[in-house]
């Protein structure tokens, strides 16, 4: 992050200013979905865009999922580059054939002659309130199909750059956004900037244990991890912003370091994106180094209940990870 | 179609179907038992007043989540499970407060699920958006727009094999009809002979979108067709008209001859949900609509055709009123659910 | 509908369209340069040999997988496929041998991929059921029943933004249309007036369903009124009839005017795929179609016509068997494809 | 299995028994899908069902998968007992909204009012020459659903078993088929049996190593074990049948003992089951135990290819996991 950048915006203007600067330089882009125009998307996101680009790039649809899905493969394989919002990541649910069968998998059965260079947003996670329709994170559908590429920012800085990169990738990509991290502010340059895929960041430095994450639960690592120090437990937390390409390379070399992990995921623990860390972790040289079990905190293994308490409950929170960090510490081998 | 099948005071009507007249509702009013019209007048209410009960917790912090509200759209709902037995069933949408009323809720525990409480529908896990009422056959809702059609198609269809004499109401949005769901559902509800009738409250917006905007037809009864159901289009803010209508589609479906598609023409007063700043839409557009309040119609009618008196009408009016008041009272006060043992509710013994 | 815009000719029409006049064929046969009609012969004649020439392999024991031969179907994607410009473009389904021929694949790269080879237009990663020939204008064809539509709105919508000339006819089968994609696509092109002909190959039957049984409609091109989309159903045997309607069709597509449903009613011969019994037809049904020939009948009509003789005709006729047999032998000794990096195939640079 | 039955029958037939088995014995249960009438399906497991039951239990549809799932939750819901059958496992992406957002979480979110007794059969893998969009192995996706059971047994008499236990659950139940067992035979009693979820079978014991495994992959390792046997090397073989509930008591026993463990699956290793289960392993006891790492063995991240020698080498062959567990067995800590 440039040193001299001071501008402070929301994870959501961050969004929003990377589609805004791609589509100002590259006509190919577009954004299709529903109640993106006048309304600005359901959390706001696309906000002003419909009067700077017009109604043909900011593409109102029917409610249709996978029409709008289609049309998105569809557009991309002709070479242009659709952004799609589905408005809540749940009603993916309702595009699965599109983006597994068709989007994911096109450029390689037809032996390479076409690609599908388009983006899937959708914003994700539980704590507004929605339920169990309305609150989902699902990840590991995306993780687990090969031809999809997978990136979730943990905050504003990494929201710009990450969506930069995907707009310009030449594959589908899934750009999961999370809904609480909506109006979480960083300092974002204004200039275009793309992260490359694949690296993770160590966001914070310890000694005593790695914590894996992304998205939301970076923020909560962040905070458990200052407490844990003012008990003197170093955690070293590693945001992985890309999920698919995973930096595998960083993880190793950090759980090596530290010889304990803990897994911070919002989606429900049984089938989730930790599984997949443990076994990379398990399966590599840092296996050699673990002084204890890999340990996972996830979301419990319900839906998202309606009610406040039971909400906040189903999920990690700050005093959870802090907890679930303190007990790892102190286990042995 | 055949002449004889045109009837008065549809709006748009496809596919053959002898349809007995409809009277002026001037008329009619007088052919229904007072109880039955005090009843109708009576859910109308409740709904108008739950809804703006809610608005008010909402705004008082009291309610974590989002809402939709029908407000404007009450007769609907009133006037078409008016027409069906108690024992029949109905499933709806995101906006089906008034479903869920006029198919005979407990107002107090229907307030408690709003409020996200242990004693409400749901135990507080499923909210506004999805309170059902499984006892009084109300299967609720779904939070997914046109996700609830494909089931309703199934609940027909257990009714159907069971031989059952009940039928099945199914409401859905304008917006829902463009997905999917609401095809491939309705085609096979046709192909079978289901015993539903699928009525689409349209509200003229799903979200921000005219619904103009979102398909090439001016009434969604003409999407009937291409299912050889039949399919018409009402006022559906007059609610003996769509009492007399829909009475007739279940008639059709409780004889085995199939669903129908009502399409019940209305209008939201107020935003989407609560996030909603109204910029696709004109004041003065919502301004007629509220003009012609489909409560303020039906109270009209029932003094001028002299079916009522104005103190009767005003004493049902704020009976509604206090049920309302007494059940947010009684609800704020309930218990909130605890979060221990989740994992076991989530699968059946 | 006004009377004006009645098609002689059409078996179920929709839609408020002035169709021009389409001529007998024993007429318009005769207004097309005999190139255009030779050509046409041709790619019949190569579809119908290559399907065999599938078969035959497959008997051999030479291809691993399934394969769905659109036998007696020939005419619907030769026909409209000649009233495109070569610029144009395609997307169809599974059983679309006819329309990758029609729209001007290599036979030999063809056979290939049939075959699972190497210099197969997919490098035999797709098969018989994912052909595309890019290059051509020839999006491919998904596994996925109904699944190629949503695309095909999303093709038109890039030639649409791009203020291209282009158009793209999308063709699918008559089950294909019960499915949640079909609506939302077709509702979607018909909203934004895509360039796009949307055309149905009926072929009476979905795997063993009848389509009768699958939909309450005696026609497809009925469902159009759904989307306030002109729709047409016509001979599909008859393969200038097709030509004509598929041509005023794209007509209005390259002229902004949207998209037009166009059925094409035939049959096919074979099983849905190698593992059909046919239990769900009779013999009779087969062979009543089976002398409706596209093929025969196309060639009875040049000889009657006197456009063409019979040995012009049988010339084109052994000329693409020939070309069959001689790219079934090329492509038997195409190399495999090995299975090394193909994890590098997956992504695009 | 009892000892004095010697009828063998195929894993079709197996599964075809148990359908109308319980079809003779409960009026309830109803098979609802496409082609699946005088056609028998497009494997021909219901062959001969329309004959006995008729149209209405034997229920065709028209081809409208998210139409089928909805109308089998809405049966469901009124106390119906719908076997619904996707034609390929792949087309449940047309119907993930009923089964994920709906059967899956309208107990939970009713708080209690209904439940979802419906079973959704899928035959899945690769191995007939398909290509990429008919031979998915998606698992993964219904293992990560709370609200779902998933099952997928390796041979008829399992499939018989867990596909009556599957119908007479109260619960969505995922039973995967995989159509390169349909042919294959096992001694299967006649007389109607219920094999209960969450236990899994050593069908092989060992001590050198553990493999885990289910579905095709099973007879695929025994065969493996079985070489190696010959070369010395005891690999103890783990049939997990049920992946939700999972037997969790048995892996942790079996690799405490052993050591070491190999995962084998056929859907792509990355982010599938597998990690899963590396995961249930390395936070477990067994942990302690370990003296290699944990080692999977899955398909390859890519579609499954048309050309038999790719769509071969694309998912683990016996051979493949034969190598893998030799070298883990070498493998010291
Ligand atoms: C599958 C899906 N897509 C989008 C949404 C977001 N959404 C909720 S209600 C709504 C509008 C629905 O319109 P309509 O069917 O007309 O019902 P109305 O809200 O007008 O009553 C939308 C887009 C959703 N909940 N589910
Ligand atoms: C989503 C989906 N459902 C089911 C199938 C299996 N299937 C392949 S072709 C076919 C019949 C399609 O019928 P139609 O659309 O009429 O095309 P036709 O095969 O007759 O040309 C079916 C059911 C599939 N491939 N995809
Ligand atoms: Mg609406
Ligand atoms: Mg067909």
């Amino acid at each position: 992050m440039s040193e001299n950048t001071k501008r402070e915006i929301t994870y959501l203007e961050a969004v929003r200013e990377a589609m805004v600067q791609e589509m100002r330089r590259n006509p190919e882009v577009f954004l299709i979905g529903e109640d993106i125009g006048v309304y600005g998307g359901a959390f706001g996101v696309s906000k002003g865009m419909l009067e700077e680009f017009g109604p043909e790039r900011v593409r109102e649809t029917p409610i249709s999922e996978e029409g709008i899905a289609g049309a998105a493969v569809g557009a991309a394989l002709m070479g242009m580059r659709p952004i799609m919002e589905i408005m809540f990541m749940d009603f993916a649910t309702l595009a699965m054939d599109q983006l597994v069968n068709q989007a994911a998998k096109m450029r390689f059965m037809l032996g390479g002659a076409v690609s599908v260079p388009m983006v899937c947003r959708a914003p994700a996670g539980s704590g507004t309130g929605a339920a169990a329709q309305h609150s989902q994170c699902l990840e590991a559908w995306f993780v687990h199909t090969p031809g999809i590429k997978v990136v979730s920012p943990s905050n504003a800085y990494d929201a710009k750059g990450l969506l930069i990169s995907s707009i310009r990738d030449n594959n589908p990509v899934f750009f999961i956004e999370h809904k609480l991290l909506y109006r979480t502010k960083a300092s974002v340059p204004e200039e275009v900037y793309a992260i490359p895929f694949g690296k993770a960041k160590v966001v914070r430095e310890g000694s005593d244990l790695t914590l894996l994450s992304y998205s939301i639960m970076v923020p909560r690592a962040l905070e458990a991890a200052a407490k844990l120090a003012e008990e003197g437990i170093q955690v070293e937390v590693v945001d992985l912003c890309s999920l698919k390409p995973l930096d595998t390379e960083t993880i190793v070399q950090s759980v090596s370091k530290t010889g304990r992990v803990l897994i911070v995921h919002e989606a429900p623990v049984t089938g989730g994106f930790g599984g997949e860390l443990a076994a990379v972790i398990a399966e590599s040289e840092a296996f050699d180094y673990l002084d204890a079990p890999i340990r996972r905190l996830a979301g419990r293994n319900i839906p998202i209940p309606y009610n406040r308490t039971l909400e906040r409950a189903s999920v990690p929170q700050v005093e959870d990870i802090e907890k679930a960090a303190r007990a790892l510490a102190r286990e042995g081998r | 179609m055949t002449d004889s099948s045109v009837l008065v005071g549809a709006l748009n009507q496809v596919g053959e179907v002898d349809w007995n007249p409809i009277l002026d509702s001037s008329v009619f009013v007088k052919q229904l038992p007072v109880e039955k019209l005090a009843w109708m007048l009576e859910k109308m209410c409740l709904t108008r007043y739950f809804e703006e009960k809610a608005e008010e917790l909402y705004t008082r912090g009291l309610v974590h989540g989002t809402m939709h509200l029908s407000i404007g759209m009450e007769a609907s709902p009133v006037g078409s499970i008016a027409a069906l037995e108690p024992e029949d069933f109905i499933i709806h949408h995101h906006r089906g407060h008034g479903h869920t009323i006029a198919k005979g809720a407990n107002i107090v525990t229907m307030m408690g699920e709003f409020l996200g409480k242990e004693p409400g529908y749901c135990r507080g896990r499923g909210g506004s958006m999805h309170i059902a009422d499984v006892s009084d056959g109300n299967m609720g809702a779904t939070g997914i727009v046109g996700g609830g059609i494909p089931i309703a198609t199934g609940i027909g269809l257990a009714l159907q094999m069971r031989k059952s004499p009940q039928i099945l109401l199914s409401y859905f949005g304008d917006g829902s009809t463009n997905e999917g769901a609401f095809h491939e559902a309705l085609n096979m509800a046709s192909v079978w002979d289901l015993p539903i009738v699928f009525i689409c409250d349209n509200n003229k917006y799903g979200m921000s979108m005219d619904f103009r905007h979102s398909m090439n037809v001016e009434y969604i009864s003409t999407r009937a067709a291409s299912y050889g159901m039949p399919g018409i289009s009402i006022d559906g803010n007059d609610v003996l008209t769509v009492y007399q209508v829909v009475s007739q589609a279940i008639g059709r479906a409780r004889s085995g001859k199939g669903p129908t598609l009502v399409e019940n023409v209305s209008y939201r007063w107020r935003g989407h949900s609560k996030s909603d700043r109204n910029l696709y839409r004109t004041q003065d557009e919502i301004e007629d609509w509220m003009n012609r309040c489909p409560i303020k119609r039906f109270k009209q009618l029932l003094l001028t055709s002299q079916v009522m008196r104005e103190d009767e009408i005003e004493a049902i009016d704020r009976a509604a009123k206090q049920t309302i008041d007494d059940a947010a009272e009684a609800a704020i006060l309930m218990p909130e659910p605890t979060p221990e043992n989740m994992e076991d509710e989530v699968y059946a013994p």
